[in-house]
C-alpha cells in the first residue's frame, strides 16, 4: 500500500526563557493507508508534539524542522493559510484533553458542522444532519439533543466522543488520535476502538493512535512506534514488539503493564527517572536506566536502524532477545 | 430567565430608592446651597426662595416630600431652570443623548473589538504597535483637547463639518462629537479585547478550531470572539452608561442639548432636584444596562446560568 | 499480610445515604432540570484499605470524590470521617481535617494554577496547612516529592503549560502526597501516564499504603489498574451502586450484569488475545442522569432485564463474602451463565 | 434675516421675575419692554411709556403708556400689566431673586419680606389703563435707568390669570417687545421671531434671532470663526491677539460697570492694622493686570466706583500714590509693613481665596508674587463659586477674599452699599459708623449733585481706610461680525437686537 | 520512599545535596515577568522613555533657572526664548513653562501612582471578593457598586474634601476612591469564571482559606485584565484631576499638573501654542509609554506567552 504520510528528520524544539527544549529529534517514519500506527512512550517523550507540529499547531514558542510529506504535500513549514486546505479534511486530529479542547461557548452542533461546511461545501442543514449521524456513530445517546448542548453540559466521556466525531466527519486520510479513549469507560472504549477499526477498514484511513494503554495498542494497532527522550527507539509490527521487544525501554513498558487478568503484588517499573530533554545523557538517552547497557552506550548514540526482517527498527546496540533473557534471568 | 430578568428589574426599585436616599443626604452634607452664587441674595429674598422650594422645612420633611413626589412620578423642580421641571429636562435631553451615546457606543465597540483583535493576532509585531498608537491617541489626549482640536481643524480651518450645534437628523453635526466620544471608548475596548484575545488564542479549543482547517478568519470570528468578549462585556455596561451620561465635555464644546452636562453641573450648582433626578435616572440606566450585560454574559459563556 | 489488618481496620470513612443533585438550566426560558448525580450511596472505607471505584463516564465518580472531601455539599447523607460527620463540620474545623484528606484531580492541567510554578503548586498545601515548616525545608520536601513522582528537580520553576499531560498529572499527585494525608481520593490519577511511570506511581501509592496505612479511594476507568491497587471495588452506574465487592472476586466472578459487561470489554495488553476476542460491547444508549430509567437504572442496556427491573429499584443486597449487589436477578443470571 | 447670537449660559427661565443673568436679560429684554428701555448706547429712553412726569420731591413718577401698544396676541398692554408685574415681583411667594432691585418703590421691601401682606400697598398704581403712578421710598435719581431692568418689565396679566407661572412657556408666551420666543431647546438654543405688532416694528430689520447657549468660550469663538455665529457676547481674553490679527475690528472691548476687588477680612487681627492693608494695596502693580494678566486691557482700579458711573462725580477718588512709580510704592509699602511689625522674622501670612476661573487664578498668582516683595507669604485657595461665596458671606475665610461686582443699575450707591455695615456682601465686615451715616444721608438727598458729593465723601473715607482692595474695572468683551451694524459699545453692555441690522451676503 | 516521612535528617541532607547540585533557584513570576518585559521591544523603549520623563521631572527642577511659582515681570506670554532662559516660554503670569511643566509632571505622576494604586487595590480586592463568594454577597456588593456609579462622584470628592481637608495626597486617594468601580466589575467578572476552575478547587482541598485563595490563586490570574485596565485608568485619573483642579477642588496654584497645564493651554493653542504643545507632548508620550508598558506587562505576566 502507498504511504500517505512520510516523516523524515522531524525535529521540534521549544524556546524557553533562557534555553531550548528539544522535544522531538530526528523522527523518521511512514504511514500507509488503512494502517494503524500506535505511538507509545513515556509521557513527555514528544509524542503529541510530533504530530502537532505536522498539523502546524505548535505553541508559539515551538519550532519544527524536517519534513512531513502527505503525498506530495510538504506540511512542515507550510503557511497556515495553505495548511487549512488539508487540516480537518485530509488530516485530522483528536486532542488529548477533551475538557479544554472544545469551545465552551459554542454549541456542539456548530463545532461539528462547520468542518463540513468548510471542507465539503455542505449547506448548514446537510452538515448538521451528517454531524448528528456521526454523533450517533460514536455512540452518543439522543444525538439531536446533545448536538444542541454546550460542551460543559456533557460528561468527559461524551466530550471525548464529540472530539472523535469531529475528527471523523470529513473521513480524513490520516487521523491522529492523541489518547482518544483515556476518559472513557471500557465499554465505550471498546465501542470506540471498534469504530476506529471499521474506519481504517472501510475508508482506508491511516490512523495514528497515541496512547499509554497497551491494551488498546494490542487491540487496534498494526504497527507500533516506541518513543523515548524525543526519539523513536523501536518500531515494528505490534506482535513483534509485544512478543519480542528489542529495546530495553519497550521491554520495561511491557513488564510494567498491569494485566486485568491477574494481579501482581508489585509492578515492575523501569528504575530511575525519565531524562530531561534539556540535558539528555551522552550516548543512548536510556543508558542511566538500562539493564543491558555497556560501554558503547555511554559514548555513542545508537541510531534507529533496521534489523531482521519484517520492517523492524531499533535504536539499541544490544543484540539479544530481551524478553527471553529477562525471563531466564 | 424571564423570571430572572423580572426579579432583577423589581430589585432595581429598592436599589434606586437607596441610591436616591443616599444622594439626598450626601447632597445636604456638601457645603453651599443652590442659591449661593456670585451674587448672593439678600436674606429676605433668600428666605422667599427657600420657602418656595421647601428648603425651609426640616430635612426629613423635605426628604419625605421629595420621595412622595417621586412616587407620584414627579421628580420635582430644578433649582437652576425654573421653566422646566426635572422630568421635562431629562425628557428633552434624552433623545439627543441617546442618539449621541448609542452612535458612539456602536462605532466604538465595533472599532475597538476589531482593533483589539487585530492587535492580538499580530501581538508585538508592527500592526499591533501601530494600532495601539492609533487607538490610544483617543484616550491619552484629553477629550476637551481632542474636541477643541477637531473643532478647529474640521470646523474652522477646513470647514468640512459644522463646528458645533445640533440639527436633528443631520449626520454631519454628529461626526465630530461622536468621534470625540467614541475614540477613548474604542481605546478601552481594544485594550481589553487585545488582552483577552491573546489569552483565548492560546487555548486548546482555538487549537482545535485551527486543526479543523477553518482558516484564521473563521477561527477568530466564530471561536475566539465570543469567549474573548467576556471581560470586555463587563466593561461595556459601565462604558455605555459613561457614554450616555459622561458626554459633558462633548456637549459643552459642541453645544449639544443632551443631559450629560446635568450630571456634573447640577452637582456643582447644588441643584438638588436635578442632581437627584439625574441620579435616579442614572441608577435605573445602570441597573438596566447591567442586567443586559449579565444576560449577554450568559449568552457568551453558557456556563453562567441564572436561576 | 495487610489484608488481615485491613479487616480489623477501623472504619476510617463512612458514607451514608449520600445524595447529590445538580440543577441545570437547559434553556434560558425553561425551568431548570434536576440531575441526580448520586443517590443512595453507602459504603465504608477502612484504614489502610484501597477502595476502587469504576463506572462509565458521567456516573458520578468524581462527584462522589468531591462530596467526600466536602468540595461540594451533598444534598443528603453523611460523610463520617473517624466517626465525625464532615458535612456538619464548620469550615474552620474542616480546614484542619484537610491535612488528612487529599484529592488528585481528574483533569491534570486544569487543576494546576497556570500562574504558579510547579514548585509553588506542590508546596501550596504545605504552605497553608503547615505554616510551621521553614521555607528551605518546604523546598526540600517539594524536591523530594517531585523525585518520588518522577519529575526532575530542574523542572521546579516551570509553569504547568510547559508540561505534557502525564507530567501535569504527576504534579497533581505530588501536591496531594506532600501533606502526608491519611486518605487520598485519586480521581483517575494515572490515566495520562505511560505505563512505566504509572507503575512507579502505583508502587509509590502501595508503598505508602503499606508503610503508613495510607487509605485510598481510587477512581479509574482502567480496570487493570483498579484491580492492581484495590482491595475492594465499587461499581457505580448512573449515580447508584451496582456492586461492591472485594477486588479479586469481582474480576473472577462478577455478579452484576454491568460489572460483567465492563470486564468483558477490558482491553488486554496482548495483541493475539485481543484480536481473538470478539467484543460484544454493551448495546444501547447510556441513559441521561436527568431522566434516569425507572427501577433498575441499568435495565435499558441489560440483556437480562425483566419487568421487575422496570418497576422496582433493586436493593443493595448483601450476598456473602462481603459482597453487595444491586440486581433483582443476579441469582438467575448466575444460574443462566453457569448453566449455559 | 437671522441673527445667530452666542448668548453664553443657559437661560433659567423666560419669566422676568425668575431670571438673574445677563444672558437671560438679552432674551427677555428682546421680548418684553419696560416703561423705559435701552437705546443702542445703553441710555434709558422711552419704552412702553411714551412720557412721564416727576414730582418736585422726586418721589412720584407718573408714566403715560402708549395707547397703541398690544401684546403679540393682540391684547392691549395696559398699566394694570405693570401693576400686576410689580406686585408679583414683590410677592414673597414669587420668590423673585432680584426683587430687591426695585426696593426703591414704596413699600416694596416690606411687602417682599412679608411685613406688609396687602400687595396693593405697593407704590405702583394704575390711575387708568394707560397711566401708571410709581411712588418711591426715597428720591432715586437713577429710577429711569432702573426701570429698564427686567425686574420692571410688564407681564401679560391675562395670561398670568390663565396659566399661572406657566405663562412664560414658549407655547403660551406673548411679547410686547420686538421679538417673540417661539422655540426653546435647553442646552442648545432659544429662537425668537420678530413681533410684528411691536410699536417700532417698522424699524426692526432682523427677523429672527437664535440665542445659543454655550458655556465654553473657546468653542464659541471657534464657531464664530466657522461662521456659525454673528455675535459673541464674550470671548476668551487670551484670544484677543488672534482676533485682532485674523478678524481686525471685530472684537469690542469696552469699559463696563464692574469691579474686581479683594476684601480684607477685618476680623483677622493681622489685617486690622490699616498700615498692613495699605501696604498690601500699594504693593499691587495694577497696571499689568489688564494688559498682561487678563490680556484684555481692564483698567487699573484706584477707586471703588467705576468711571462712567452716572449720577456721580467723574474721578471722585483716586489714591494719591496711584501715580507714584511702582518701585517707590513697593519701598513705601515695605516700610509700612515694617512699621506694622512684620518683617523677615515675622512674615505676614495670608491666604487668597478665590472662586475658580482662569483670570481669578492668574490674578491671585500674580498678586501673591507681588506681595512676596513685602515678605508676605501667600497661600492660594480656590473653590467652586457656590462654596466660595457661601464662605465669603459667612465671613468664613482666613484673610483675603476675591470678589467681583457688576453694577445692577448705573448709580454709585450700588457700589458703595457693598461696604455698609450689616450687609452680607460686606464680606470683610468693614464697620465704620461715619460711612454708614453718609450712605444713609445720601438716601434722603434729592439734589443729584449734593447726593453725589456725599457719596464721594463716603467713597474716599472707605478707600483711605483701605476697607477693601480695588484691583481693576471690568470690560465688556463682544465680538461682532462685520455683517452686523448698529452695535454700539456702552458701559452697561446692553445691546438690544432691535438696534442691529445684518447684511445678507 | 522511606524519606517521605523520616523528614528532618533525610530532608536536610537532601536539601544540602541540592544546594551543591545545580538545581535551579526559585524563579519568581515577577523576576521572570521583568525579564520578559525587557525582551519586548516596544515595552523596553517605552520603559526607557518613561524612566527618562520621570527622571527629568524630578531632577530637572534643580537645573532650571526659574522656579515654578516665580514670576518674571518682564516676560508675560513669552514664546520660547533662550536669551531669557525661558526655554519653553512663559505663561500669562510670566512664569516659566519649563519649570511648571516639570513640576506638573511630578504632580501628575504622583496622582497617577497614588490614585491608580488605590483604585487597583480596592477594585481588585472588592471585585475578587464579590466574585469569589458569589450569591448574595456578590449581589449586595455589586449593587453597592451600582449605587456608587449613579451618585455624582463630584459630590464624593467634595465631601471627602470637607472631611479630610485639602491635602494633595488625600485628593489623589479620593480620586482613586471614585475610580475603582469599573475595575471591581471587571475583576468580579473574571473571578466568577476563575473560581470554577479546578485549581481553585484544588486550593480549597488543600485547606486554603477563602482569602488565601483569593490572594494566591485568583488575583495572580487576574493580572492580565488588571494591568490593562490600570493603564486605562491612568489617563482617566489625570483628566479627573485636572477637572477637579479646574473647578477648584484639585491642586492649588501655584502648583500645577499636566492636566491643568493642558486644559489651560488648550484654549490658547493658536495664540500661545507653547502653552499647549509641551505639556501635551509630555502627557501623550507618558501615557502612550504606559500603555505599551501595560501591554508588555500583560504579556510578560502571562506565563503561557513567551
Ligand atoms: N510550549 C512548550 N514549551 C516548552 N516545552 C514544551 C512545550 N510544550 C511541550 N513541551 C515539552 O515537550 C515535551 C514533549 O511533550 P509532548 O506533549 O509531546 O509529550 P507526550 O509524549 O505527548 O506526553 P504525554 O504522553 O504525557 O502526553 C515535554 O517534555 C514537554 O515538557
Ligand atoms: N457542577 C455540575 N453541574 C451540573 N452537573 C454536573 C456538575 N458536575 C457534574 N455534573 C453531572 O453529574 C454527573 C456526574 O459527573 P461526574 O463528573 O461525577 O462523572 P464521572 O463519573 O467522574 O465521569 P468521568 O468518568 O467522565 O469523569 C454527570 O452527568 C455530570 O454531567
Ligand atoms: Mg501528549
Ligand atoms: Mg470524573
Amino acid at each position: 500500500m502507498e504511504n500517505v504520510l512520510e516523516i523524515s528528520d522531524l525535529n521540534v524544539s521549544f524556546a524557553l526563557h533562557n534555553s531550548e527544549v528539544h522535544a522531538v529529534r530526528d523522527l523518521n517514519f511512514s504511514l500507509r493507508a488503512g494502517e494503524t500506527l500506535a505511538v507509545v512512550g513515556e509521557s513527555g517523550s514528544g509524542k503529541s508534539q510530533s504530530f502537532l507540529s505536522i498539523m502546524g499547531l505548535l505553541a508559539r514558542n515551538g519550532r519544527a524542522t524536517g519534513s512531513a510529506k502527505m503525498g506530495d504535500v510538504e506540511l512542515v513549514g507550510m503557511p497556515p493559510r495553505q495548511l487549512d486546505k488539508y487540516r480537518g479534511k485530509d488530516i485530522a486530529m483528536i486532542f488529548q484533553d477533551p475538557m479544554t479542547s472544545l469551545n465552551p461557548s459554542l454549541k456542539i452542533k456548530r463545532q461539528l458542522s462547520e468542518v463540513l461546511v468548510k471542507h465539503q461545501n455542505y449547506d448548514e442543514k446537510k452538515a448538521l444532519k451528517e454531524a448528528i449521524e456521526m454523533l450517533e456513530r460514536v455512540g452518543i445517546p439522543s444525538p439531536e439533543r446533545r448536538a444542541n448542548a454546550y460542551p460543559h453540559e456533557l460528561s468527559g466521556g461524551m466530550r471525548q466522543r464529540v472530539m472523535i466525531a469531529m475528527a471523523l466527519l470529513c473521513r480524513p486520510k490520516i487521523l491522529i488520535a492523541d489518547e482518544p479513549t483515556t476518559a472513557l469507560d471500557v465499554t465505550v472504549q471498546a465501542q470506540m476502538l471498534d469504530l476506529f477499526r471499521s474506519l481504517t477498514k472501510d475508508f482506508g484511513t491511516a490512523l495514528v493512535m497515541i496512547t499509554h494503554n497497551l491494551g488498546v495498542v494490542a487491540g487496534v494497532a498494526d504497527r507500533m512506534m516506541v518513543m523515548y527522550g524525543g526519539r523513536a527507539v523501536e518500531t515494528g509490527h505490534v506482535d513483534d514488539l509485544f512478543y519480542d521487544p528489542r529495546h530495553p525501554y519497550t521491554l520495561g513498558l511491557l513488564s510494567s503493564t498491569p494485566n486485568p487478568a491477574e494481579r501482581a503484588k508489585r509492578l515492575t517499573p523501569i528504575e530511575g527517572l525519565p531524562p530531561s530533554l534539556e540535558h539528555l545523557p551522552k550516548g543512548c538517552a536510556f543508558n542511566p536506566r538500562c539493564k543491558f547497557r555497556f560501554e558503547k552506550c555511554f559514548e555513542e548514540r545508537p541510531p534507529l536502524e533496521p534489523f531482521g526482517e519484517a520492517e523492524r527498527k531499533k535504536a539499541c546496540f544490544y543484540e539479544g532477545q530481551l524478553l527471553a533473557e529477562e525471563r531466564s534471568a | 430567565m424571564l423570571r430572572y430578568a423580572f426579579r432583577r428589574v423589581l430589585s432595581a426599585l429598592p436599589i434606586a430608592f437607596i441610591a436616591v436616599t443616599v444622594c439626598f443626604f450626601i447632597l445636604r452634607l456638601a457645603p453651599g446651597g443652590p442659591f449661593d452664587t456670585g451674587r448672593p441674595l439678600p436674606p429676605n429674598v433668600l428666605a422667599n426662595v427657600r420657602a418656595y422650594y421647601n428648603l425651609d422645612q426640616p430635612l426629613f420633611t423635605q426628604y419625605l416630600l421629595y420621595i412622595g413626589g417621586v412616587l407620584r412620578g414627579n421628580l420635582g423642580p430644578s433649582m437652576a431652570f425654573y421653566d422646566f421641571n426635572v422630568s421635562q429636562l431629562l425628557a428633552i435631553g434624552l433623545p439627543f443623548t441617546l442618539t449621541l451615546g448609542f452612535s458612539a457606543f456602536v462605532i466604538a465597540t465595533f472599532v475597538g473589538v476589531l482593533a483589539g483583535m487585530v492587535s492580538a493576532v499580530y501581538q508585538n509585531k508592527w500592526p499591533d504597535y501601530v494600532l495601539v498608537l492609533a487607538v490610544m491617541i483617543g484616550l491619552v489626549v484629553p477629550n476637551f483637547l481632542m474636541g477643541a482640536l477637531l473643532q478647529l481643524w474640521f470646523g474652522v480651518y477646513l470647514r468640512w463639518l459644522p463646528a458645533g450645534g445640533w440639527v436633528t437628523g443631520s449626520i454631519t453635526h454628529l461626526v465630530l462629537p461622536v468621534t470625540v466620544l467614541a475614540w477613548p471608548h474604542a481605546a478601552r475596548i481594544s485594550r481589553l479585547m487585545r488582552g483577552s484575545m491573546i489569552e483565548v488564542l492560546g487555548t486548546n479549543y482555538v487549537r482545535t478550531a485551527k486543526s479543523k482547517g477553518l482558516g484564521s478568519r473563521l477561527v477568530l470570528a466564530r471561536h475566539a470572539i465570543k469567549p474573548a468578549m467576556i471581560p470586555v462585556v463587563s466593561y461595556l455596561g459601565p462604558g455605555l452608561s459613561y457614554l450616555l451620561t459622561g458626554s459633558i465635555v462633548v456637549e459643552q464644546i459642541f453645544g449639544l442639548p443632551g443631559i450629560g452636562r446635568y450630571f456634573i453641573s447640577a452637582a456643582l450648582n447644588r441643584d438638588y432636584g436635578l442632581v437627584l433626578g439625574t441620579t435616579l435616572f442614572y441608577m435605573l440606566l445602570i441597573l438596566v444596562l447591567n442586567l443586559i450585560v449579565d444576560l449577554v454574559y450568559a449568552w457568551l459563556d453558557p456556563k453562567v446560568r441564572y436561576s | 499480610m495487610s489484608a488481615v489488618e485491613m479487616d480489623t481496620g477501623i472504619p476510617l470513612l463512612e458514607v451514608e445515604n449520600l445524595k447529590k443533585t445538580f440543577s441545570i438550566a437547559t434553556s434560558l426560558l425553561r425551568k431548570p432540570l434536576t440531575l441526580t448525580a448520586l443517590e443512595d450511596i453507602n459504603f465504608t472505607v477502612r484504614a489502610g484499605e484501597t477502595l476502587g471505584i469504576v463506572g462509565e463516564s458521567g456516573c458520578g465518580k468524581s462527584t462522589l470524590g468531591r462530596c467526600i472531601l466536602q468540595l461540594i455539599e451533598p444534598d443528603e447523607g453523611k460523610v463520617l470521617w473517624l466517626g465525625e460527620d464532615l458535612t456538619k463540620l464548620g469550615s474552620e474545623k474542616m480546614r484542619k481535617r484537610r491535612q488528612d484528606l487529599q484529592i488528585i484531580f481528574q483533569d491534570p492541567l486544569a487543576s494546576l494554577n497556570p500562574r504558579m510554578t510547579v514548585g509553588e503548586i506542590i508546596a501550596d498545601p504545605l504552605r497553608t496547612l503547615r505554616p510551621d515548616i521553614s521555607k528551605t525545608e518546604r523546598r526540600a520536601r517539594v524536591l523530594r516529592m517531585m523525585e518520588a513522582v518522577g519529575l526532575l528537580p530542574e523542572m521546579i520553576n516551570r509553569y504547568p503549560h510547559e508540561f505534557s499531560g502525564g507530567q501535569a498529572q504527576r504534579i497533581g499527585i505530588a501536591r496531594a502526597l506532600i501533606t502526608e494525608p491519611k486518605l487520598i481520593v485519586c480521581d483517575e490519577p494515572v490515566s495520562a501516564l505511560d505505563v512505566s511511570i504509572q507503575a512507579q506511581i502505583l508502587n509509590l501509592l502501595s508503598e505508602l499504603k503499606e508503610e503508613f496505612g495510607l487509605t485510598l479511594v481510587f477512581i479509574s476507568h482502567d480496570l487493570s489498574v483498579v484491580r492492581h491497587v484495590s482491595d475492594r471495588i465499587l461499581v457505580l452506574y448512573l449515580g447508584r451502586i451496582a456492586e461492591l465487592s472485594p477486588g479479586h472476586e469481582l474480576y473472577t466472578d462478577p455478579k452484576h450484569p454491568y460489572s460483567q459487561a465492563l470486564l468483558l470489554a477490558a482491553p488486554i495488553p496482548d495483541p493475539k488475545t485481543a484480536r481473538a476476542r470478539t467484543l460484544e460491547g454493551l448495546k444501547g444508549e447510556v441513559p441521561s442522569p436527568i431522566n434516569p430509567p425507572s427501577g433498575c437504572r441499568f435495565r435499558t442496556r441489560c440483556p437480562y432485564a425483566k419487568e421487575i427491573c422496570a418497576d422496582q429499584v433493586p436493593p443493595l443486597e448483601d450476598i456473602e463474602g462481603g459482597r453487595l449487589v444491586a440486581c433483582h436477578r443476579w441469582r438467575e443470571i448466575e444460574a443462566e451463565l453457569t448453566g449455559g | 434675516v437671522t441673527l445667530h447670537m452666542h448668548n453664553g449660559g443657559e437661560p433659567a427661565s423666560l419669566d422676568p421675575h425668575k431670571v438673574s443673568g445677563t444672558w437671560e436679560n438679552r432674551i427677555v429684554g428682546d421680548y418684553l419692554e419696560g416703561l423705559t428701555t435701552e437705546a443702542a448706547n445703553g441710555d434709558a429712553i422711552a419704552g412702553a411709556a411714551e412720557s412721564w412726569d416727576i414730582s418736585e420731591d422726586g418721589l412720584v413718577y407718573t408714566f403715560h403708556l402708549r395707547q397703541d401698544a398690544v401684546w403679540s396676541d393682540g391684547t392691549p398692554v395696559t398699566a394694570h400689566d405693570f401693576v400686576t408685574a410689580f406686585q408679583r415681583l414683590m410677592n414673597p411667594e414669587t420668590a423673585a431673586s432680584y426683587a430687591y432691585l426695585q426696593y426703591t418703590i414704596k413699600n416694596a421691601e416690606a411687602i417682599n419680606s412679608g411685613e406688609i401682606e396687602d400687595l396693593n400697598e405697593l407704590g405702583a398704581v394704575a390711575l387708568d389703563d394707560y397711566t401708571l403712578e410709581v411712588t418711591l421710598e426715597n428720591p432715586a435719581p437713577f429710577l429711569l435707568q432702573a426701570l429698564t431692568h427686567y425686574t420692571a418689565y410688564p407681564v401679560p396679566s391675562h395670561l398670568l390669570e390663565e396659566h399661572g407661572d406657566a405663562w412664560a412657556d414658549t407655547a403660551n408666551i406673548v411679547a410686547n417687545g420686538p421679538y417673540v420666543p417661539v422655540e426653546w431647546l435647553p442646552g442648545s438654543h432659544l429662537r425668537s421671531v420678530k413681533n410684528d405688532s411691536y410699536h417700532d416694528a417698522d424699524n426692526v430689520q432682523i427677523e429672527e434671532v437664535i440665542y445659543y447657549s454655550l458655556d465654553d468660550l473657546s468653542a464659541a469663538l471657534n464657531r464664530y470663526r466657522a461662521g456659525e455665529f454673528d455675535i459673541l457676547t464674550d470671548f476668551p481674553a487670551d484670544q484677543i491677539t488672534l482676533l485682532d490679527s485674523q478678524h481686525p475690528g471685530e472684537a469690542h472691548v469696552a469699559p463696563f460697570l464692574g469691579l474686581h476687588y479683594y476684601v480684607f477680612n477685618l476680623n483677622n487681627p493681622d489685617l486690622a492694622d490699616v498700615n498692613v492693608r495699605k501696604a498690601l494695596s500699594m504693593a499691587i502693580n495694577r497696571e499689568i493686570i489688564g494688559p498682561d494678566i487678563f490680556g484684555t486691557g481692564e483698567l487699573a482700579a484706584y477707586s471703588w466706583v467705576p468711571p462712567g458711573t452716572a449720577n456721580y462725580i467723574d474721578g471722585a477718588f483716586t489714591y494719591d500714590w496711584a501715580e507714584t512709580p511702582y518701585g517707590e510704592r513697593v519701598a513705601e509699602a515695605q516700610a509700612l509693613m515694617a512699621e506694622a511689625g512684620f518683617g523677615p522674622d515675622n512674615p505676614l501670612s495670608v491666604e487668597i481665596r478665590y472662586n475658580t476661573s482662569d483670570n481669578h487664578q492668574r490674578l491671585a498668582v500674580a498678586i501673591a508674587a507681588m506681595w512676596e516683595q513685602l515678605g508676605v507669604q501667600t497661600e492660594l485657595f480656590n473653590s467652586e463659586v457656590v462654596v466660595h461665596y457661601d464662605a465669603l458671606q459667612a465671613n468664613d475665610f482666613h484673610s483675603i477674599g476675591r470678589a467681583g461686582w457688576v453694577m445692577d443699575y448705573n448709580d454709585p450707591i450700588n457700589m458703595l452699599e457693598l461696604l455698609r455695615t450689616g450687609i452680607d456682601y460686606n464680606y470683610g465686615r468693614y464697620d465704620n459708623d461715619e460711612y454708614n451715616a453718609l450712605i444713609a444721608a445720601s438716601a434722603t438727598e434729592t439734589d443729584i449733585d449734593a447726593r453725589a458729593a456725599i457719596l464721594a465723601e463716603a467713597e474716599a473715607l472707605a478707600m483711605e481706610d483701605y476697607a477693601a482692595l480695588p484691583l481693576a474695572f471690568y470690560v465688556s468683551r463682544n465680538v461682532v461680525s462685520p455683517r452686523i451694524s448698529g452695535f454700539e459699545d456702552n458701559a452697561s453692555d446692553i445691546h438690544r437686537t432691535r438696534w442691529l441690522t445684518k447684511s445678507e451676503d | 520512599m522511606a524519606g517521605l516521612t523520616r523528614k528532618d535528617e533525610v530532608l536536610s541532607a537532601y536539601a544540602e545535596k541540592l544546594a551543591t547540585l545545580d538545581a535551579p533557584k526559585g524563579r519568581s513570576l515577577t523576576q521572570d515577568a521583568l525579564r520578559r518585559l525587557i525582551a519586548n521591544k516596544a515595552a523596553l523603549v517605552s520603559l526607557i522613555l518613561f524612566g527618562l520623563i520621570v527622571a527629568v521631572a524630578f531632577i530637572g527642577p534643580y537645573f532650571v533657572p526659574w522656579g515654578f511659582a516665580q514670576v518674571d515681570w518682564t516676560a508675560f506670554r513669552s514664546p520660547p526664548n533662550f536669551e531669557t532662559s525661558h526655554y519653553l516660554g512663559t505663561d500669562q503670569n510670566g512664569r516659566d513653562v519649563l519649570a511648571r511643566l516639570l513640576q506638573g509632571t511630578q504632580m501628575s505622576l504622583l496622582v497617577a501612582l497614588v490614585a491608580t494604586l488605590v483604585s487597583v487595590f480596592i477594585g481588585v480586592i472588592y471585585g475578587a471578593i464579590a466574585g469569589y463568594f458569589g450569591g448574595k454577597v456578590d449581589a449586595v456588593m455589586m449593587r453597592i457598586v451600582d449605587v456608587m456609579y449613579a451618585l455624582p462622584y463630584i459630590l464624593f470628592v467634595i465631601i471627602l474634601m470637607v472631611i479630610f481637608g485639602r491635602n494633595p495626597l488625600l485628593l489623589f486617594a479620593a480620586i482613586g476612591l471614585v475610580e475603582w468601580l469599573t475595575m471591581a466589575r471587571i475583576v468580579r467578572g473574571q473571578t466568577l469564571a476563575l473560581k470554577e476552575k479546578e485549581f481553585v478547587e484544588a486550593a480549597r482541598a488543600s485547606g486554603a482559606k477563602p482569602f488565601t485563595i483569593i490572594i494566591r490563586h485568583i488575583v495572580p490570574n487576574l493580572s492580565g485584565p488588571v494591568v490593562i485596565y490600570a493603564t486605562l485608568t491612568i489617563p482617566e485619573i489625570i483628566i479627573t484631576e485636572s477637572f477637579l483642579s479646574f473647578i477648584g477642588m484639585g491642586i492649588q496654584e501655584p502648583m500645577t499638573s499636566l492636566g491643568t497645564l493642558i486644559s489651560n493651554g488648550a484654549p490658547v493653542a493658536e495664540v500661545m501654542p507653547w502653552l499647549l504643545v509641551f505639556p501635551a507632548v509630555v502627557l501623550v508620550t507618558m501615557l502612550l509609554c504606559l500603555s505599551y508598558i501595560g501591554d508588555g506587562l500583560r504579556d510578560a505576566l502571562d506565563p503561557k506567552d513567551r
